[in-house]
């Protein structure tokens, strides 16, 4: 089973985020359980979601406590919550940001995650050049594609566009292809050997 | 010698049935074919006032629907003494779910006929004052605000007959109740606005919104066939005199209901989308005290000291109404034979 | 068709699909996306003819459906918690009139204090109401349990009631195989009312009935609701034939076959439990797990049936009769009278604590080891109540609301001003 | 349908729960006798023509009158109405025109020429009927219709008696008059005009009757011995009074004096208006309160320019001039002389001071009882002699000719009784319908329709009719504002405002039944009835 926390603030869309992963995942033939971490959260109040994908049919209810991959919509999140609670070194990180860590005064995250697991990403941007509102969900879900390998672009595209209908399910798309090829290109110079595999080979890892 | 329209002055429009009138005048209660929709067998008190409105109303609700009705009713006296088992006294499509919910189960009813395309079949809900302005009345604001397809009758006896004469919103000041007794310093009910339900649901702005008591038949129906007549939410409110709680004799009745009207002190009129439109003029204009001493639950503003005060304050309430609805007969030229339809 | 799909969503299609006419509303968390749907399927004409009604209250609501479902409706209404309990009275009206109404209740448990998160206190409290009340385990299975209460509300002329806990189905994402509007034609015929409101041929419905036939008038209910006992099983194996999966019914039972432990459970948490049933069989602990899908009628028979071989039976409940101890449990206790086993009541995520595989394994491996308290209160924070009671012992003043100081030391230590 | 056991049950099941076992006392329909018909001296069930003509069948309600008075043209002219006085309906606003109705229904009829209902099957009993006024055409009227033959005889020239001799026309054309007694004639009646009969027995003998009205009349003007000088103009209002009947008016002069305060001093005086006069005065010894004269007549007077002298009285007269002398009241209301005179300028005075009846016809029947002038009979009618009954202005009572056409039915009734052997006690009357059983909320406000009157200009120039009849509709009206008191006019009300549908309604003219399966005896029906025709009485224990 692999588990994604999403963190971000109400109105970003991190239920979504969650949803369209999910959504991704199923595309892709396996198992999938999105849910919201269950509050009465106003706008703007960090909030948090959950995915998990696996091969066999999910039966457990409880809330992702260790997940293997953590999708950060708002960075600004990293002073209020305890973000990397239940992260092993060995999870996948990615944060919505366009500053390099270092100054964002984040250095230290790279010393506790593997490279080629941790990015950032400029999601809010893409959304934003994309779609015109700071919606930085679709183009994050794509990041995680692109870092995680448990989800192909296409599924994401397709649960993009199942989810949004027209015009705004397409200005999603693009703002996810710009976000996986960031992610891409970010992740690209790393040895290919400990690039991450699309899909199946993956799972086992979990 | 000039000519005047010959009119029926010799019962005029106000009682039962006339001989004089064409059998399309006469009201329903005259049809001896009437639908007599609350039948006889019922466990009402002698002279129940309730019992008679129920009646009048329904059967009007029955002829101007041509019996495509479905009837409604809240919990209540009339409820009780029309339905316990093994009998039942109305010879309608009745039913009775709760004390609270009569207006929402209308609008159940009137969903289910109009998803069903039986659009000519009609709901009627009914239900005491208590029914009505206390516990029902989150039901009923819900109906009126929805513009639902209901016309809802309260019958209103001023009290919570039913559990042995308690206030309701609807009991009228200095009024003695069993929680409101006539003991101290200002007996019976207190002074206050009163829950006044005729403009409560004229605030809503529904379609039609009307008063009547069981003194005027030919007005109360002519009320309920002009309700069944519209769609939408509509209220009528009738005032239905009960021997037991008013401490008013069983022959009293109707006179008590009649005297209520012609003090001021229940305007009768009726509003169309919250606006009044026709008032029931005074025929006679009496002073409350007529009206307040053929009843027990006032019985302590009288005797050898009388509550001069209270008569006074009672007194200005009825001028009040009579001013604020315009009902002095003075105003009316033509109040006479036609009288109580407006 | 499978689809990814909330389970609000997958309910309310399905509730559509089951052409439902008339339909009342009245939000409350966590049932609110379930007549949202429903709503927008009515607006759009999706669903049609019906009639959605926005009313004013959860009473309303049921009393809506009273009398849309007594003038020969089919009605459906979805509540919870808080609402459930507004509506109250009017959820005994509708089954003792013997209207086929069906509601959702997307479970929460019910305050004060406040709480707008999962639990079973709600559907607890109207287990006397006459109401038949089916339990969910899955999105799959509420969505199925609709279908499937439809038929079973007609065919008895009785109100149904499908348990879904909120937020945990309500609000999760997954793979649901929606029914098609064919298979659920086929399966659900049109609604025959047993009783309906007719000017053609009027009745007074809702008599007031007194000591000389009350009794008989609730005996009969009583058998009503021992024919669901044998209604819904069948209804189940139908659905089984039609839809080509297995859902509803009156018990389920998971690796049970060999069992020293059984643990009994309603709802979504059967899911985590069997995870952590797993987990012991793999430790080598012979534990299974009984699910209740149908709590009421109570089947106990069938109950008593599937804890046969137990020596142990944990009920796992999310809710509690204060001052008592278990509500389920006294159920489970009445099917297991004649046996030998031990009964052990672990109350468990109430108000929406998490209830996780963890915590059920450290309380089966307590449990396997009788070393379970008769009630056991999962994952309870005892420091938090030990301060609490020191307090209100040591308090010379009037001791204040109890929820306030709890609150109040959970902060502190978040803070770490107090000792954990 | 199955429905739930006790949960649901079939309609009007209650009917099986008899609450009329809750009752004390039950309602029972009652007819009480209203009053206006009580008050009918010429015996008029008036409310229940009203009745009729409320629909406007005005036939029916016309035959309904003529059963009681074959007068109704006549009456609804000359009649001073005592039964508006007694009408419930003048506590609430003003009495019903009952007068003016009656009127519309008699010329209606003449109109029409509507037809008296016929002579009844021929008893073979004979009936002298002597006097051709009120008492006698109505005696005659109601004895033929009852079978029996009729000889009717007068001494005048012509039949009415003080119809026709004592009303001025301007009161009651004489082609109205002439109308009904034609119709009454036209039943078969054997009338002798001219004849005067000297002695009944003889007469009796003669004609081989079986019986006797007397209805001779009240003929002789009262005298007063008034010192009068010479030449002084003096003469008695009946003579006044048959003479301008006779199209032979008396020379009265400019200004003329009337003695008297009753009716004919009024006519007398309204007469002499219309002969010119430009005084007409009434002397009159006491004051308005005390005038027998019917108000309407005084006021029509009045307003015809006729003066009064109250409180005087006449002590001499001289030609072209009165002494007068003005009274007081004692406290009994009695005249008491004061001395003090005054002189009144007059060219005539018209004595109308009553009149007596000459019984001479009388003096060979020793058994028929006199006194005072007056001839005394029982309650039939019938004097002390078998089979001779008197009515009219003869015997005691009031004399107006409503109670003359009264004497004349019920003496016919009694002779009928008398011809057959029976007894003729009037069946005892229903308690009254007193104004305070009525419900009077139920009427609504309905002021009298008045009677076009003729234009003062020419009522002292001619003798036109002065008050004319009701317009269809003004009938119609006023008909229609009788409160039926005391009995049912079947206006559903007990019907209707029974809370548990214990009133049967038995359809049109049957009227209700109450069902004492259900009736819990709550009275509102009693309380409610417009009419007061619904009593409460004890349940028996």
């Amino acid at each position: 089973m692999f588990q994604i926390r999403i963190h971000g603030r109400g109105g970003q869309g991190v239920v979504t985020a969650a949803e369209v992963l999910s959504m991704a995942a199923f595309d892709g033939g396996r198992h999938a359980q999105a849910f919201p971490s269950f509050g009465s959260e106003r706008m703007g109040a960090p909030v948090v979601a959950f995915c998990r994908i696996d091969e066999r049919p999910i039966r457990t209810r409880e809330p992702v406590m260790e997940p293997d991959a953590l999708i950060v919509q708002d960075i600004t999140l990293i002073h209020q919550v305890d973000l990397l609670a239940g992260l092993a070194p060995e999870a996948y990180v990615l944060l919505n940001t366009s500053k390099p860590l270092d100054a964002l005064g984040l250095g230290d995250l790279s010393r506790r995650f593997q490279s080629d697991r941790l990015c950032t990403c400029p999601a809010t941007e893409f959304a934003l050049d994309q779609t015109g509102r700071p919606m930085p969900n679709a183009a994050l879900v794509a990041g995680f594609a692109a870092l995680t390998g448990q989800i192909s672009l296409t599924a994401v595209e397709k649960a993009l566009r199942q989810r949004f209908a027209g015009p705004i399910g397409e200005r999603n798309v693009a703002a996810a292809n710009a976000a996986f090829r960031h992610v891409t290109r970010s992740l690209a110079p790393r040895d290919p050997a400990t690039r991450p595999v699309p899909t199946q080979a993956h799972a086992a890892a979990d | 010698m000039t000519t005047q329209p010959v009119r029926f002055f010799q019962v005029g429009s106000f009682a039962v049935g006339n001989r004089l009138l064409p059998s399309g005048d006469r009201t329903v209660q005259s049809d001896a074919d009437r639908t007599n929709s609350l039948d006889a067998g019922h466990r009402a008190c002698q002279g129940c006032g309730e019992a008679l409105g129920a009646r009048y109303a329904i059967d009007a609700a029955m002829r101007a629907t041509a019996g495509r009705l479905l009837v409604v009713n809240a919990t209540g006296c009339l409820e009780v003494f029309s339905t316990p088992y093994p009998q039942t006294s109305w010879r309608i499509a009745w039913l009775h779910s709760l004390f609270g919910n009569a207006p929402a189960v209308a609008t159940g009813m009137a969903a289910a006929m109009k998803v069903k395309g039986k659009t000519d079949v009609r709901v009627v809900g009914q239900a005491g004052d208590g029914g009505t302005v206390d516990i029902g009345f989150g039901c009923l604001s819900g109906m009126f605000e929805r513009n639902d397809d209901v016309l809802f009758i309260c019958y209103d006896n001023e009290a919570y007959m039913n559990t042995g004469v308690q206030r309701s919103g609807a009991t009228p000041p200095a009024a003695r109740t069993a929680t409101t007794e006539a003991v101290g310093s200002q007996p019976g009910n207190v002074f206050g606005q009163g829950k006044d339900l005729p403009r409560l649901a004229m605030a809503h702005d529904i379609p039609y919104v009307a008063t009547a008591t069981v003194a005027d038949l030919h007005d109360l129906e002519g009320k309920v066939e002009r309700a069944m007549q519209i769609r939408g939410a509509r209220y009528l409110h009738i005032l239905v005199p009960c021997p037991l709680g008013w401490g008013s004799a069983s022959s009293d009745t109707i006179r008590v209901a009649r005297l209520a009207q012609e003090t001021g002190l229940f305007p009768v009129f009726e509003a169309e989308g919250g606006q009044v439109t026709a008032v029931s003029p005074i025929r006679h204009r009496t002073p409350v005290e007529e009206y307040l001493s053929l009843q027990g639950r006032y019985a302590h503003l009288f005797g050898e000291h009388p509550s001069l005060d209270v008569i006074a304050r009672i007194q200005a309430i009825a001028d009040h109404n009579i001013a604020r609805y315009g009902l002095d007969p003075g105003e009316h030229d033509d109040a006479g034979p036609e009288g109580g339809r407006p | 068709m499978l689809r990814q799909i909330e389970g609000s969503r997958a309910v309310a299609e399905t509730v559509a699909c089951c052409r439902p006419e008339v339909v009342c509303a009245y939000p409350i968390s966590p049932q609110t996306h379930i007549i949202e749907a429903v709503g927008a399927m009515v607006k759009s004409g999706a669903l049609s003819p019906c009639e959605f009604i926005n009313v004013e209250s959860e009473f309303a609501a049921m009393s809506v459906s009273i009398g849309a479902s007594a003038a020969g409706a089919r009605a459906y209404t979805a509540t919870a918690s808080q609402g459930l309990l507004f509506m109250m009275e009017a959820v005994y009206n509708a089954s003792g009139l013997g209207l086929p109404i069906v509601m959702t209740l997307a479970n929460r448990t019910i305050g004060g204090p406040i709480n707008i998160w999962n639990d079973h206190s709600d559907a607890m409290s109207v287990r006397d109401t006459g109401w038949i009340q089916l339990f969910a385990e899955t999105n799959q299975e509420a969505v199925d349990l609709h279908v499937q209460a439809f038929v079973i509300a007609e065919r008895l002329s009785l109100p149904v009631m499908v348990c879904m806990d909120g937020f945990i189905l309500t609000h999760a994402i997954e793979g649901i195989d929606v029914p098609e509007q064919d298979a659920v034609d086929a399966f659900l015929p049109p609604f025959e009312p047993r009783q309906v409101l007719d000017p053609d041929d009027p009745v007074s419905i809702g008599a007031m009935v007194g000591p000389e036939a009350f009794e008989e008038v609730r005996y009969l209910a009583y058998v009503r609701q021992l024919e669901a006992l044998d209604l819904i099983p069948a209804v189940a194996a139908d659905f089984a034939r039609g839809f080509g999966r297995s859902s509803g019914g009156l018990v389920r039972s998971y690796r049970t076959e060999d069992a020293d432990t059984v643990v009994v459970a309603l709802g979504s948490v059967l899911g985590t439990i069997k995870d952590a049933v797993d987990a012991r069989r793999d430790a080598g602990e012979r534990v299974g797990v009984v699910g209740i899908t149908t709590f009421r009628p109570f089947p106990v028979q069938a109950v008593a049936n599937a804890l046969a071989g137990a020596q142990r039976v944990v009920v796992v409940e999310k809710a509690f009769s204060v001052g008592f101890g278990g509500v389920l449990s006294t159920d489970v206790a009445l099917a297991t009278q004649r046996s030998e086993s031990s009964l052990y009541t672990v109350v468990a995520g109430l108000g929406g604590r998490p209830i996780t595989r963890r915590h059920l394994e450290t309380m089966l491996a307590a449990a396997g080891e009788d070393q379970l308290e008769v009630l056991t209160f999962l994952d309870l924070d005892t420091g938090v109540v030990e301060r609490e009671q020191a307090r209100m012992a040591a308090a010379t003043t009037r001791p204040g609301p109890t929820a306030e100081f709890v609150l109040r030391d959970l902060a502190l230590r978040q803070n770490g001003e107090v000792e954990p | 349908m199955e429905p739930p056991f006790a949960i649901t049950l079939d309609v009007g099941s209650s009917r099986a729960n008899h609450t009329g076992s809750w009752r004390v006392e039950r309602p029972v329909y009652v007819d009480r006798q209203p009053p206006c018909s009580d008050a009918c001296l010429a015996g008029e069930r008036v409310q229940q023509w009203l009745y009729q003509a409320e629909p406007g069948d005005y036939e029916a309600a016309w035959r309904q009158l003529v059963e009681d008075n074959p007068f109704p043209a006549v009456m609804g002219r000359i009649c001073y109405h005592p039964c508006e006085t007694a009408c419930n309906r003048a506590q609430l606003d003003e009495a019903v025109g009952i007068n003016a109705v009656e009127r519309f229904l008699g010329d209606l009829a003449i109109d029409r020429g509507w037809e008296l209902p016929p002579a009844g099957s021929d008893t073979g009993k004979r009936v002298l009927v002597i006097g051709g006024g009120p008492a006698g055409l109505s005696c005659a009227y109601r004895l033929r219709r009852l079978g029996h033959h009729v000889r009717l005889v007068d001494s005048a020239v012509a039949l009415g008696g003080m119809m026709r001799f004592g009303i001025p026309a301007y009161r009651l054309p004489r082609d109205v008059l002439d109308a009904e007694i034609e119709r009454i004639i036209a039943l078969g009646i054997d009338v002798g005009l001219e004849h005067t009969v000297e002695d009944i027995e003889s007469e009796r003998a003669e004609g081989a009757f079986d019986a006797v009205f007397v209805a001779v009349g009240a003929q002789l003007a009262r005298r007063l011995d008034i010192p009068s000088g010479d030449s002084a103009r003096v003469l008695d209002a009946i003579s006044l009074l048959h003479r301008v009947a006779d199209g032979d008016p008396p020379q009265l002069g400019l200004r003329v004096a009337v003695y008297g305060g009753g009716d004919t001093a009024i006519d007398a005086a309204r007469t002499a208006r219309r002969l010119g006069a430009t005084d007409a005065v009434v002397v009159y010894r006491r004051n308005r309160g005390h005038m027998p004269a019917h108000g309407d007549e005084l006021d029509e007077a009045l307003a015809e320019g006729v003066t009064v002298r109250w409180l005087s009285v006449v002590d001499r007269v001289d030609p072209g001039r009165l002494v007068v002398e003005k009274v007081r009241l004692d406290d009994e209301g009695f005249p008491v002389p004061t001395g003090e005179t005054e002189e009144l300028a007059a060219d005539s005075l018209v004595l109308a001071l009553g009149q007596d009846t000459d019984l001479t016809l009388l003096e060979r029947a020793p058994d028929v009882a006199v006194d005072d002038g007056y001839v005394q009979v029982e309650a039939t009618m019938m004097t002390g002699e078998a089979g001779v009954f008197a009515g009219g202005d003869s015997v005691p009572s009031q004399r107006t000719a409503t109670m003359a056409i009264g004497h004349g039915g019920r003496a016919a009734l009694g002779i009928d009784a008398f011809l057959a052997g029976r007894d003729a006690t009037d069946p005892p009357l229903a308690a009254p319908a007193t104004f305070d059983r009525l419900n009077t909320w139920y009427f609504a406000e309905a002021p009298r329709t008045r009677r076009p009157e003729l234009e003062r200009a020419r009522r002292v120039s001619t003798f036109d009719e002065v008050v004319g009849g009701l317009t269809e509709e003004n009938a119609l009206f006023e008909a229609r504002r009788c409160l039926s008191c005391g009995n049912c006019f079947e206006c559903d009300n007990c019907f209707g405002v029974c809370p548990d549908n214990a009133v049967i309604k038995l359809g049109p003219g049957e009227r209700y039944r109450f069902d004492y399966d259900f009736c819990k005896g709550c009275g509102i029906c009693v309380a409610e009835c417009p009419c007061g025709a619904i009593d409460m009485v004890p349940e028996e224990i």
